[in-house]
Order: structure tokens, then C-alpha cells, then sequence
């Protein structure tokens, strides 16, 4: 029962906070709620052996008879950090909160508990129709945190980031509705369980698109992409990030785009192992594009969480690169980026919030000579910058080294070509750096009116956490790499026919 | 050409120059008085059928009760003879024709496709197989439709009711805010 | 087709056809004429149309739950004409018009 | 004691004074927070004493201390620890690096002593000399990197230490950029000699390195060697990626001693030298590695020439000088590269520090068209730049000269070598002499321009201190490493204590035979008098008769321009790589993202709409147009129907 205690705890929590009586004392209560949910997850560590690849703590039940869909879930080393990263990002989001949303509390926080129940289960599901349930419902949460707290644009960017993400998923459900089809051929019973789906072969000609495999791993595929989100289908990604409140980009970048790259580990490599190694190369030329892409384009941003967004195309391009060159130190490597990712760009656009709190502006041009005026922001804003631009001894560089490592060895011209964004990823971070917070200073920050103050006790809380992680995930990737090393060393042996075995049955 | 055709062929010309009629007249009342004609002769047809009981029905029901409250509310409106009998755009008019005579020639066409395979079945003998009609209608109508006769009575009911209702109130739904 | 025998010979098919032509024009009338009051006689045409075919088949099936299908059909009709014309008198008195144009309150 | 926990003592006590100064960075004054600092590195410095001296009485070909602290990644086959690996070549680097680090931090002290940022200072050089120390000390390629990076992170922090100003900070910024791209390359021959022989650990990949020569160009250890190369060019400042060193001099004077001058720039070479057996399995890459040396050597010099700015001239220098190691490299003679970079370490250092304490003394003045005559004021440091001065021009005697000519003689002689490499070389060391002669006349000799407002002062104690103590190196350091045609007449002299000291971990190129001594006087003699005529011009033009120079600008105006603005490198950068790529940028964003993307979603919106305004078109509220459409439907109905 600890999968479904954690998925639907949130739910609770949701519910007791739209009964709760008063209004003044709601935050205190999220607070203690998602640390009370974030403690609770610590428990996976005693319940969760690492040393087996097999799905684990599984809860299965019959949801619909007729045709096969059921509840269930379960976790295995892929799943497990994703897990601990949205669990622990929720109190610090939350925390973050505290000044900047200031309209309609309940909602904000029914919403935040909301869409923490449907991340963890679209991390946890094991079954096509569950999975997909958790999927879109993650979707709405994030609408209406953009749609009410957001900036000035936000209906433009609610309706891009939902038409973009509806549109991908929707392919998903035909291409699942049709896999179920499959299991009914196959086996004489319709199911929805994702082992059964890894039990299907699926006949793939190579040369043609319209094979059935092929489509449906681009029916997966696509949806997944527009999550991550993949090159050409990525612009959703900086308005909504510009248009969401603090917490929205926070859970945005550090956790829904992860739903994406783990997905396409989860669903799209086992399921069509062929077609996967025939259409790689797609994937992980739309990657390098993304890389190189995302970092050029951030670089002539004017808005500082709009270059934050670019930044994370080209960080989740190394994540899939990492995934479709399907080596050990490359899936290891992607599976890292995607904590990285998690905690790097979480902070940043929490930094960027305290910032815009302070001075309700996110023009580069309009700072300058920052770092004189808030030295401790300056201090934390530089080691998270260092995070993302993976200099070694933290946590970045783990996971790119780790994915160009594994790239080079199987395709060398790839490593060669990402490597480009190390340099652009220093060029960007750097050069934004150097307008923010050095040189003269800027018309907001010269401000006499409005001296600018530094860091409180609260926002150091905050952003401590994240800098102990990025140092602990720079020094000791071992201790996080373990967990999901057997699954993923699973994951490549059994290449071809990948099957999920659940721990203790026979 | 025996009397039966004959009938059958005037009475087609009377009713198809009739229905023709009211669409064609401008002045609704010359259309209503074509329907009368119009109704008159498919009684008379209906009669050619063996439906005596329908047919004076038809009589008392369209050409008398109905037609005389067409032409009540005509009398009411006072209408003057319209200058435009039909509505605008010739297009959509051409469409609308064009649809008719379609639908008209798909079931002329199905009614003829199918010609051949219905008279074989259909043996002429209603009246001698079952007596008299009007009274096997009698039978029917009070046994196995009871339930649906009488529910048409409620509803005769509530429908004069509700016309009544309807045309003493002003119109519309919203308050005039004169 | 059209020869003697389809003149001398009336059977099922002439009344059909006949009710077809019926209906059609009460269609084109329904769907032509601008006068609500002469579109609601086009629809008693269409029902006229429909209740011939009615006693029709029942003749040539030999089967009387046609007449008495036409018995409900003229009742109904009855009923909807005293309804539609009640509404077209509501409708009169408020805009002084019973051109259907005028009544596009349904517009998309 | 246990070596371990001198390593443990090594690297924590400037991570400690890092952590320390930069926590508590406003809750001290300025001499406790050096004190700090100074004191971290000193313990540092006694550490690499102690493993020095442990090294000392090992047997020569087990000179090796290897710490591990424990393994940082491990998977699949990747394994890298936190090992560090102290050897001969270690432990004399990390002996220069605290030892020279100690005395610019003790310099400092008295230089950075009005600032107020001196606290921060102080924990950035900490972090510099730990990352520095990890850089040497790595037992892989993996770790030397962090240090690596680390030391390029802590010189960005360094350079820009003075942000509010605008174009520091930007030198900080490119620096760290140019030095990316740099890491971009090293990573590749990393990832190249991962994949090849399966590990990045420096000692089995020295083992493992070919025997056999790789002659063609697309061999592994040939494209590795070369990628690791184009690292070496981004962090020791080399053609094309110099162009950072010399606005790196926007930081304060110790940090360009420190990291710009004596440590940082030469991890390059102490990275080939480290990988020396790697390097010399690939011929091709050591001949890009000698021709690239010996184009910096002599581009850097003449940009030299023309600069008036005290430190770019020395900064100009200091890549010119790389050059030089790296065309020892690129010859093959590594342990004379080393002895370069030693010898280098001192003077350079000592020079920096000069300009600082002039630069102190001038309150700020860096441009020396407006010093002169300086001697009189300065009597001390004067004293100890002309050391510098005399051993970078190659006096004989001085350490410069030991280094420098042994380079040129192996540019030379050996079989990697080539006559032209000796020609580029003579030319360098020709320009540097030079220029150097030109900076000591402008800044310290002949008439005085000083600004009448300005009173130059001598600097005090802490700074001179070190200023003597490199003096006294920069005179004696060459003794080390004399070459043995010298070593021959001087009875009772060991020969070369370095080769001999580096002589079980440094390859000899195959081939190197015995060179005809007449041959190497000739040439000794060659440059040295090259260099000594050159001096005597610069004397005679700048001290003697400063018009001469004056008419002799103007007639050449346009490629004196030319050499004074830097060959227009940085503009041709600017021009063809860095503005196209930010336009690039805009235009894709603009082009490819809004116009592109954005409205082809546009598109599909739009179609979406469009159908939907055409059915709304349908739903007109007439209800004979309804009727008309119950009627088609109808007619399509029956027509499916008839069609069956």
C-alpha cells in the first residue's frame, strides 16, 4: 500500500485543505503536509531493494473487468529517484510560495497537491489506461496554476502548453487503445498492463513507415517529445514557463518534463525495442539539434526565466540523446540529467522568482551590478549557474559527462557535436551572469527608491537544500547511481525482449 | 382505361395541381384554399384505398377543422398579398429544389427498383380477407391502441390548452421594455 | 415504362409515387416559401403525402394498423397545427412578421 | 607521517581557508583574512615539502605515492576514484604551485590590503590553489579535469573580482568561455581514449600508449592527443585560443603572477608532459603541438612589442614563453618543457609581482608611456624586475637562459625538431628581448613622464619580501637543469639534476643521439648574441634616443597599428565567429521559433477556427436552411442506400 499511500496522499491533503477553516493558516499546513508526504517517501529507501531489477512494492487490482484495465502500480530503479525529486522539490516549492502567490491560497494549493497525485502516479503506473488517466490529469493543475496566478500572457501560454501536450497525448491513447487490441489477439483476454504490453511482439519492417510497430512507437513517441520537449516542438515550453508563477515553472521544469524522458525509458524502448533502434538516429539528431539549438537560442533571450527555459531544451536534449544512444553510462548518465535537471533549473527559476518579487522585472537590460547589491543572492544564484553549466564537483557534470561519455562510444559524431553545448551552456549562463549581476548598475537595481534586500531567512531555506544536493550529487553520484543501477543494466541486457518480472511471484 | 384508373389519374391531378398551387400563390389565403382542394382529393383517394373511416376523417379533421383555423388566422393577420413568396438567394434556393427533386427521384426510383418484387407479394384481396374495414379499424383502435388513443386525447387536451395560452400571451419571451 | 399497362394498371407503385411527389412538394414548399403560415400548410402536405402511403401499404398488405397509424399521424397533426399556429399569432403580435427571415434568433 | 594524511593536510588546508574567508568574509579585517589564506597555503606547501622529501628516499623507479580517498563514479567500466598520484612530476608541480602561491599570497597581503573585498580575495586564491592541486595531483584524466575546470572557474571569479566594472567582468566571462571550448576538446580526447583503451586512468593509459609510432592522422592516439591538445590550447593560452590571457589582466596584478602567469597556463603543458608517452606514440600531433609553440612564441612576441600597458606586455609575453614550452613539447624534450615552466614560473612571477608593486606604487597607473625613471623610486623592485628581465632575455648565468636555450638547442637537434622550429624560436627569443628591454626602459630607466600629481612610493615589506625570494629563484633556478655541454666544463657539477630526476617517467623520443657540441655553442651563441644585439637596440632607442623610435613608428604607422591593436585577432573573432553566431541566434529564435514554429501551431489553430467559423457559417439560424440540410442528409442517406 505505499504506492498508493504516497500517490493519493496529495489528494488528501487537497481535500483537508478545502475544508480547512481559516485561511491565514493554510500555508503553514501545505508546508507541513508536503514535508510530512516528502518524510513518508524516505520510506522507499527501507522497502526498496536496489540490487533487483524487478518491479517492487506492487499493488494490482482489477479496475475494469471487461477489459483488462487495472490498477496498478509499481516501482523499479528507473522510477525511483523521479519519486524522491517530486517529493522533495514539493516543500521547497512550496516554501517559495509563501510571497508570490497571493491570490485565491486554497485554490493554489489544491492545484499544487493535485498535480503532485498525478505525477507520482504517471511515474508509478503500470497500467496503459491508469497511466494515461495520471498523464492528462497532470495536465489540469498546471493549466490553472498558469491560467490564474500566471503573468500577463498566460491564457496565450495555458492554451499553447495545453493544445501542444493534448495534441501529442492524444495519439498516445490510440496507439495504447490499439495495444490492447493487440493483448486480446495475443493472449485471448484484453489487458491493459504495461507487462503484458512488454510480452507483445509487434511486427516491425524496417524500410516502411507504415509498419505497425513503427507507427506506434511514433504514435508513444511524439507524445513523449512534446513533453520533453524535442526540438521542433518545444516552444510551448518558454511561454509557459514565463507566463507560470515561481512554483509552476519549478514543478514545471524539475518535474513534468521529466515525465517525458521517463517515459520514453518506460514505455517507448521496451515496447518497440526495433523500431527504436531503426529511428534512434531521428531522436538523437533532433537531440543534438536541441542542444545546440536551445543554447544559441537562449543565449539572445532578453527575459532571464525565458533563457532559463531555452536552457532546458538544451538540457532535456542531452537527457534523450543520453536515452536513444542506449548505452549503460548514457542511460545512467540521462537518468542523472534528469535529477540535475530537477534540482539546477528548479532552483534557478526559484531565484529567478525571488528576484522578480523584489523587482517585478525579468529584462537583463534592465539589471546590471546585481552581485554588490545582493551578495547572498549573487552567491547561490552563482552555484546553481555552475550546476547548470556542469562544472565538475557538481552535480551537472556527473550527468553530462556520464551521457557524452556513453554518446562517443557509440556515435562519435553526436558526442562531438553536444559537446558544443558545454561551450554555448558556459556562453549563455555566463553571458546573462555578466548582465545581471556585474558592470553598472542597472536602472532596478540603482533604484534608490526601492533598495533592493537580500535574501531572508526563509528564502535561504529554501535554497540551501538545493545546494547541498547539487554538491552531494556532484561528490558522490555512486550512492545515487546504485539504485538504479540494476534496473538499468536489466533494461540494456534484455534489449530485445524486455520483461518486467514482479518481485516475489514466480 | 378502366374507372378505377381513371379516378386514380384525376385524382392524382387534382392533388399534385393542388399541393402545386400552394406553394405557387402569393396570397397564403389562395394557398390555403389549394390545400383544401389538395386535401379533398386524397380523401377521395384514401376512398380508392378501401379507407372509408380514414377518409372522412380526413374530411372533418384537415379540410374542416384544420384548414378553417389556417384560415381563421389568416383573417386575423390581414395579410396583403406579398410581393416575394419565396425567401432569398438563389443558390441556396437552386439547393433546396435540387434536394427535393432528388429525394423525390430516390424514392420513385427505389419505389420502381422494387416495384416488380412488392406486387408479387401483395395479394388485393384486404377487404374480402377481413370484413369491413371501418369496423376492423373500430376493433383495433380500442383493443390494441387503447393506451396510445387515449394518451392522444390528454394530449389534444394539452394542446388546446397550451394554444390557447400561447396566443393570448404578447409574444416572445422577454419582457417588452415598452 | 411509362406505356399503357402503367396507365390502364394502377397498383402499388402509383400511389407511392404519387405520395412521393406530394412530399416533395411540400417540401420544396417548406423549404422555399417565406410566409410561416404556408410553410406549416407545406408540412400538413408533407403528412398528407406520408398518410397516403400509409393506407397504401396497408391496402396492399392487407393490414389495417396503417389506417390506424393515419388515424394518430392526423391527430398529431391536428395538434401541431393548432400549436404552430398559436405560436405564429404570439409571434405576429410581438414583431408584426411572419416572414421566417425575420426569426434568425437561432444563429451560430 | 601517513602520506595519506598529508595529502588529506594538502588539499584541505586551502579548501579550509577557501571555506573560512569566504563564509565569514565580512566579520574580519584584511590581514586576518591573508593571514588566513596565506597560512592555508603555507601548510600546503610544507605538505609538498614533506611528500617531496618522502619521494626523496624512495627508489628512483618507485618514486610513486598513490592516495585514494575512494571511488567518485563507477559504472560498468568507467571507474574513476578520488586518487591522487604523487610521482616525480607532481610533486615537483606542486611544490612550484604552493611555493610560488605562497609568496603571491603573502604579497597580497600587502597589495590587495585597501580593498574590501580582500576576504573574498583571499578564499577565491584558496580555491584556486586547491582546484590547482587537483589538477596536478589526479590520478586520471577525469580528476586532472576537475581541476581543470575548477582552476578556469576560480580564474573567471579572479578575473572579474572587481565586477562593478563592466569590461573586467566581461574579461572573466571570456576567459571561462575560451577556456570551455578548450575543456570542449579535452573532453572529446578523453571520451577517445575512454573508448579506446578503456580507461582515464593517466598511468595505465601511459602503459598502454602504442609503441609503435602512429603515423597517420586518424589514429586514436594521434586525434586523442591532438583534442587533449586543443585543451591544452585553451587553458595555457595558445594559437587560437590565446586571445583570453591578455584580458584576463583585468584582475588584480598577484592573481596574474599567480594563475595567468606562474600556475594556471602551464597546466597545458604539465598535462602533455604528464602524458608524455601518449604523446610521443603520436608524431603528427607533437608536430602540430612544436609548429603551434613556435607560431605563439613568435606572434605573441611581436604583439609584445607594441603594447603599453605594463601587464598586457607581460601578458603577452607570458604566451610567448607558453609557446616555448609547448615547442620543447612538440620536439619531444618534456623534461626541458618542465624546466621551462619552472624557470618560467619564477621570473614570470617575479615580473608580475614587480608590475603589481609598481603598479601599487604608481596608485593604479598601468600605462608605461607614463612611467620612466622609475628607479629612483623604486629602488627594490627595480631591483628584482631586472633580475626577471635578465633571465627571461636569456642572460647566461640566469635561469631563463639555461630553459630557453636547451629548447631551442632540442628544437633543433632533435629528430621531432626542424631547422625552421630553431629559426622561430631565435626569432622569439630575439623580440622578447626586446621588448622586455623595452618595458624595463620605459618603466624604470630614462627620463621620467610621471604625473606630477604623482608621488611613486616603495612597496612595503610582505610585498617585497616574495619579490626577493622569486629574484633569488629566478637567478639560481636554472642550476637545476644545466645543460651538458655546460655542465662538461664546469667540474664537479652533476649533470641535468632534472632529466635525471624525471628520467623514469619521461619517454625519450626514439632516436635522440648525442648531438655534436660545436654545433650546440654555435648555436647558443647565435641566439645569445641575437638577443644581446637586440637589447642594446632597445636600450639605444628607447633610453638613448627616444625621437629615433618616434620617426620610426610613424613611418610604419600602418603595421605598427597593426601590432598594437593585437593583429585585429580579437576583431576577426568578434567579426567571424562571435557576432555571426549571436546573429545566428536571433535569427533562429526570431525566424526559426516564432515565425517557423510558433506559427505553424499558429497554422493549425487557425485551420481549427476556420472550420469552425465555416460550420458556424452553416448554423445561420434560418430554419429552412436547417430543413435544406435534414434534406441533403436525407438525399446522401438514401443515395448510400441505392448504392449497396
Amino acid at each position: 500500500m505505499i504506492l498508493s499511500t504516497l500517490i493519493f496522499l496529495p489528494v488528501l491533503f487537497a481535500i483537508v485543505i478545502a475544508l480547512w477553516p481559516q485561511k491565514s493558516t493554510i500555508r503553514p499546513i501545505a508546508l507541513g503536509f508536503s514535508i510530512a508526504h516528502f518524510i513518508f517517501g524516505l520510506t522507499l529507501f527501507r522497502e526498496f531493494d536496489p540490487n533487483i531489477a524487478d518491479l517492487q512494492l506492487v499493488e494490482k487490482y482489477m479496475w475494469m473487468e471487461r477489459f483488462g484495465i487495472q490498477y496498478f502500480l509499481g516501482i523499479d530503479g528507473i522510477s525511483f529517484w523521479l519519486i524522491q525529486l517530486t517529493v522533495f522539490l514539493a516543500p521547497l516549492i512550496l516554501l517559495a510560495s509563501w510571497k508570490s502567490i497571493d491570490k485565491n491560497i486554497r485554490g493554489f494549493h489544491i492545484c499544487f497537491f493535485i498535480l503532485q497525485t498525478a505525477m507520482l502516479g504517471t511515474f508509478l503506473a503500470f497500467d496503459a489506461i491508469l497511466f494515461y488517466v495520471f498523464w492528462e490529469l497532470s495536465l489540469i493543475p498546471m493549466y490553472f496554476m498558469i491560467g490564474i496566478w500566471g503573468g500577463a500572457r498566460r491564457i496565450y501560454a495555458t492554451l499553447k502548453f495545453f493544445i501542444f501536450t493534448m495534441a501529442g497525448s492524444l495519439l498516445m491513447l490510440v496507439a495504447i487503445i490499439y495495444m490492447m487490441f493487440l493483448t486480446q489477439q495475443a493472449f485471448g483476454t484484453m489487458s491493459s498492463s504495461l507487462l503484458d504490453f512488454y510480452k507483445l511482439s509487434i511486427p516491425f519492417i524496417g524500410h516502411e513507415f507504415f509498419s505497425m510497430q513503427t507507427l506506434l512507437f511514433f504514435a508513444f513517441a511524439l507524445a513523449f517529445a512534446v513533453k520533453v520537449p524535442l526540438f521542433p516542438l518545444h516552444t510551448w515550453l518558454p511561454d509557459a514557463h514565463v507566463e507560470a508563477p515561481t512554483p509552476g515553472s519549478v514543478v514545471l521544469a524539475g518535474v513534468m518534463l521529466k515525465m517525458g524522458t521517463y517515459c520514453y525509458l518506460r514505455w517507448v524502448l521496451p515496447l518497440f525495442p526495433e523500431a527504436t533502434e531503426y529511428w534512434a538516429w531521428i531522436f538523437i539528431m533532433l537531440g543534438v539539434i536541441g542542444i545546440i539549438y536551445g543554447a544559441l537560442v537562449a543565449m539572445v533571450q532578453p527575459d532571464i526565466k525565458k533563457l532559463v527555459a531555452y536552457s532546458s531544451v538544451s538540457h532535456m536534449g542531452y537527457i534523450i540523446v543520453g536515452i536513444f544512444v542506449f548505452n549503460h553510462l548514457s542511460l545512467q548518465g540521462s537518468l542523472y540529467q534528469m535529477l540535475n535537471h530537477g534540482i539546477s533549473t528548479g532552483a534557478l527559476f526559484i531565484l529567478i522568482g525571488m528576484l522578480y518579487e523584489r523587482t517585478h522585472s525579468r529584462e537583463i537590460k534592465h539589471y546590471g551590478g546585481l552581485a554588490s547589491a545582493l551578495p547572498i543572492y549573487t552567491i547561490f544564484f552563482f552555484i546553481v549557474t555552475f550546476s547548470s553549466i556542469a562544472v565538475p564537483l557538481t552535480n551537472g557534470f556527473v550527468g553530462e559527462f556520464l551521457i557524452l561519455l556513453g554518446t562517443y562510444k557509440a556515435i562519435p559524431m553526436a558526442a562531438i557535436f553536444s559537446v558544443t553545448g558545454v561551450v554555448l551552456g558556459a556562453a549563455y549562463m555566463l553571458w546573462m551572469c555578466k548582465r545581471v549581476f556585474f558592470g553598472e548598475k542597472g536602472p532596478l537595481v540603482a533604484d534608490a527608491h526601492h533598495p533592493l534586500v537580500d535574501l531572508n531567512a526563509r528564502e535561504i531555506v529554501i535554497l540551501v537544500p538545493f545546494v547541498i544536493m547539487i554538491f552531494i550529487m556532484g561528490l558522490f553520484p555512486n550512492v545515487f547511481l546504485k539504485w538504479s543501477e540494476a534496473s538499468v543494466d536489466y533494461l540494456i541486457k534484455n534489449k530485445a525482449n524486455y520483461e518486467l518480472t514482479i518481485k516475489g511471484a514466480k | 382505361m378502366t374507372a378505377d384508373a381513371f379516378l386514380f389519374w384525376f385524382l392524382a391531378l387534382i392533388t399534385i395541381g393542388g399541393a402545386s398551387l400552394v406553394i405557387l400563390m402569393k396570397n397564403p389565403i389562395y394557398s390555403a384554399l389549394a390545400l383544401v382542394f389538395t386535401m379533398c382529393g386524397i380523401a377521395a383517394l384514401f376512398v380508392t384505398l378501401d379507407a372509408f373511416f380514414v377518409a372522412g376523417v380526413q374530411i372533418i379533421v384537415y379540410a374542416g377543422a384544420v384548414m378553417v383555423l389556417f384560415v381563421m388566422v389568416l383573417m386575423l393577420f390581414d395579410l396583403k398579398h406579398e410581393v416575394e413568396a419565396f425567401s432569398k438567394g438563389r443558390i441556396t434556393g437552386a439547393i433546396k429544389l435540387a434536394t427535393a427533386g432528388l429525394l423525390a427521384g430516390l424514392v420513385m426510383g427505389a419505389i420502381f427498383y422494387s416495384s416488380t418484387a412488392v406486387d408479387t407479394v401483395i395479394t388485393k384481396q384486404l377487404a374480402a380477407a377481413s370484413g369491413d374495414p371501418s369496423k376492423q379499424l373500430g376493433m383495433r383502435l380500442f383493443t390494441q391502441h387503447i393506451f396510445a388513443f387515449e394518451a392522444l386525447g390528454i394530449l389534444l387536451l394539452v394542446v388546446a390548452v397550451g394554444a390557447v395560452a400561447l396566443a393570448r400571451s404578447k409574444g416572445g419571451t422577454h419582457h417588452d421594455q415598452r | 415504362m411509362i406505356n399503357a399497362d402503367f396507365i390502364v394498371d394502377v397498383g402499388i407503385s402509383h400511389y407511392l409515387i404519387l405520395s412521393a411527389i406530394l412530399f416533395s412538394l411540400g417540401m420544396i414548399g417548406v423549404l422555399l416559401r417565406k410566409n410561416a403560415i404556408v410553410m406549416l400548410m407545406s408540412i400538413e402536405l408533407m403528412l398528407n403525402a406520408v398518410n397516403l402511403s400509409f393506407i397504401t401499404f396497408s391496402k396492399y398488405n392487407s393490414h389495417i394498423d396503417g389506417q390506424i397509424m393515419v388515424f394518430f399521424v392526423m391527430t398529431i397533426a391536428a395538434a401541431e397545427a393548432a400549436v404552430g399556429l398559436a405560436l405564429i399569432v404570439s409571434i405576429f403580435k410581438r414583431y408584426k412578421e411572419v416572414n421566417i427571415r425575420f426569426f434568425e434568433h437561432l444563429k451560430g | 607521517m601517513d602520506h595519506t594524511a598529508i595529502v588529506s593536510v594538502l588539499f584541505a588546508s586551502p579548501l579550509l581557508g577557501f571555506l573560512i574567508n569566504g563564509i565569514r568574509r565580512n566579520h574580519h579585517s584584511a590581514n586576518v583574512a591573508g593571514a588566513i589564506g596565506s597560512l592555508a597555503v603555507f601548510i600546503s606547501f610544507v605538505c609538498s615539502i614533506l611528500l617531496w622529501i618522502d619521494l626523496q628516499g624512495m627508489a628512483p623507479d618507485a618514486r610513486r605515492i598513490h592516495v585514494v580517498y575512494g571511488s567518485w563514479m563507477a559504472i560498468e567500466s568507467l571507474k574513476i576514484d578520488f586518487g591522487f598520484w604523487i610521482d616525480q612530476l607532481s610533486s615537483l608541480m606542486i611544490l612550484i604551485i604552493t611555493g610560488v602561491g605562497f609568496l603571491i599570497h603573502l604579497f597580497s597581503v600587502g597589495y590587495m590590503s585597501h580593498d574590501k573585498g580582500v576576504a573574498k580575495y583571499f578564499s577565491y586564491l584558496n580555491f584556486f590553489i586547491f582546484n590547482m592541486l587537483v589538477l596536478v595531483l589526479g590520478d586520471s584524466l577525469v580528476t586532472l579535469f576537475v581541476g581543470w575546470e575548477g582552476v578556469g572557474l576560480a580564474s573567471y571569479l579572479l578575473i572579474g573580482f572587481w565586477f562593478t566594472d563592466g569590461e573586467k567582468a566581461a574579461a572573466g566571462m571570456k576567459a571561462f568561455i575560451v577556456n570551455r571550448i578548450g575543456d570542449a576538446a579535452f573532453l572529446i580526447g578523453m571520451f577517445i581514449f575512454f573508448v579506446s583503451f578503456g580507461t582515464l586512468n593517466i598511468q595505465e593509459l601511459n602503459s598502454m600508449a602504442p609503441t609503435i609510432m602512429e603515423s597517420t592522422w586518424f589514429g586514436i592516439v594521434t586525434l586523442g592527443t591532438l583534442f587533449l591538445f586543443g585543451g591544452a590550447t585553451g587553458k595555457s593560452a595558445q594559437i587560437p585560443l590565446y586571445i583570453w590571457l591578455p584580458d584576463a589582466m583585468a584582475g588584480p596584478t598577484p592573481v596574474s603572477a599567480l594563475i595567468h602567469a606562474a600556475t594556471m597556463v602551464t597546466a597545458g603543458v604539465y598535462m602533455i608532459v604528464r602524458l608524455n608517452p601518449l604523446f610521443i606514440a603520436a608524431p603528427n600531433t607533437m608536430m602540430v603541438i612544436a609548429v603551434i609553440g613556435a607560431l605563439t612564441v613568435v606572434l605573441a612576441a611581436s604583439i609584445g612589442i607594441a603594447q603599453n600597458d605594463i601587464k598586457k606586455v607581460l601578458a603577452y609575453s607570458t604566451v610567448s614563453q607558453l609557446g616555448y614550452m609547448f615547442l620543447a613539447c612538440g620536439v619531444g624534450a618534456f623534461t626541458t618543457a618542465f624546466f621551462h615552466l619552472m624557470t618560467h614560473a619564477f621570473f614570470k612571477a617575479l615580473m608580475f609581482l614587480g608590475s603589481g608593486s609598481v603598479i601599487h606604487g604608481m596608485e593604479g597607473e598601468q600605462d608605461i608611456r607614463k612611467m620612466g625613471g622609475l628607479k629612483k623610486y623604486l629602488p627594490w623592485t627595480h631591483l628584482t624586475f631586472m633580475m626577471g628581465w635578465l633571465a627571461i632575455i636569456g642572460t647566461p648565468g640566469f635561469s631563463g637562459f639555461f630553459s630557453k636555450d636547451e629548447i631551442l638547442w632540442m628544437s633543433f637537434h632533435s629528430p621531432r625538431g626542424h631547422w625552421a622550429l630553431w629559426v622561430l624560436g631565435v626569432i622569439g627569443a630575439t623580440m622578447t628581448a626586446f621588448y622586455m628591454t623595452r618595458l624595463m626602459c620605459l618603466t624604470f630607466w630614462g627620463k621620467s613622464r610621471v604625473a606630477k600629481t604623482l608621488h611613486p612610493h616603495e612597496s612595503p615589506a610582505t610585498m617585497l619580501i616574495p619579490l626577493f625570494v622569486l629574484a633569488a629563484l629566478s637567478v639560481v633556478g636554472g642550476y637545476v637543469g644545466i645543460p651538458h655541454i655546460i655542465s662538461e666544463i664546469l667540474p664537479g657539477h652533476p649533470a641535468n639534476i632534472l632529466e635525471h630526476w624525471f628520467q623514469p617517467i619521461i619517454k625519450t623520443v626514439p632516436g635522440l643521439v648525442a648531438g655534436d657540441p660545436a654545433m650546440e655553442w654555435g648555436l647558443m651563441g647565435a641566439s645569445v648574441a641575437l638577443a644581446l644585439i637586440s637589447t642594446i637596440l632597445a636600450y639605444q632607442l628607447y633610453v638613448k634616443n627616444p625621437s629615433a623610435i618616434e620617426r620610426f613608428t610613424q613611418k610604419i604607422n600602418p603595421i605598427y597599428q597593426l601590432v598594437s591593436k593585437k593583429y585585429l585577432v580579437d576583431e576577426l573573432y568578434f567579426g567571424f565567429i562571435v557576432n555571426p553566431i549571436v546573429r545566428l541566434s536571433e535569427n533562429l529564435w526570431a525566424y526559426i521559433d516564432v515565425r517557423f514554429i510558433d506559427k505553424c501551431t499558429y497554422w493549425a489553430g487557425d485551420l481549427m477556427k476556420g472550420s469552425g467559423s465555416f460550420v458556424r457559417s452553416l448554423q445561420n439560424g434560418n430554419l429552412q436552411t436547417y430543413a435544406m440540410y435534414i434534406g441533403i442528409g436525407l438525399v446522401v442517406a438514401l443515395s448510400l442506400v441505392m448504392m449497396r
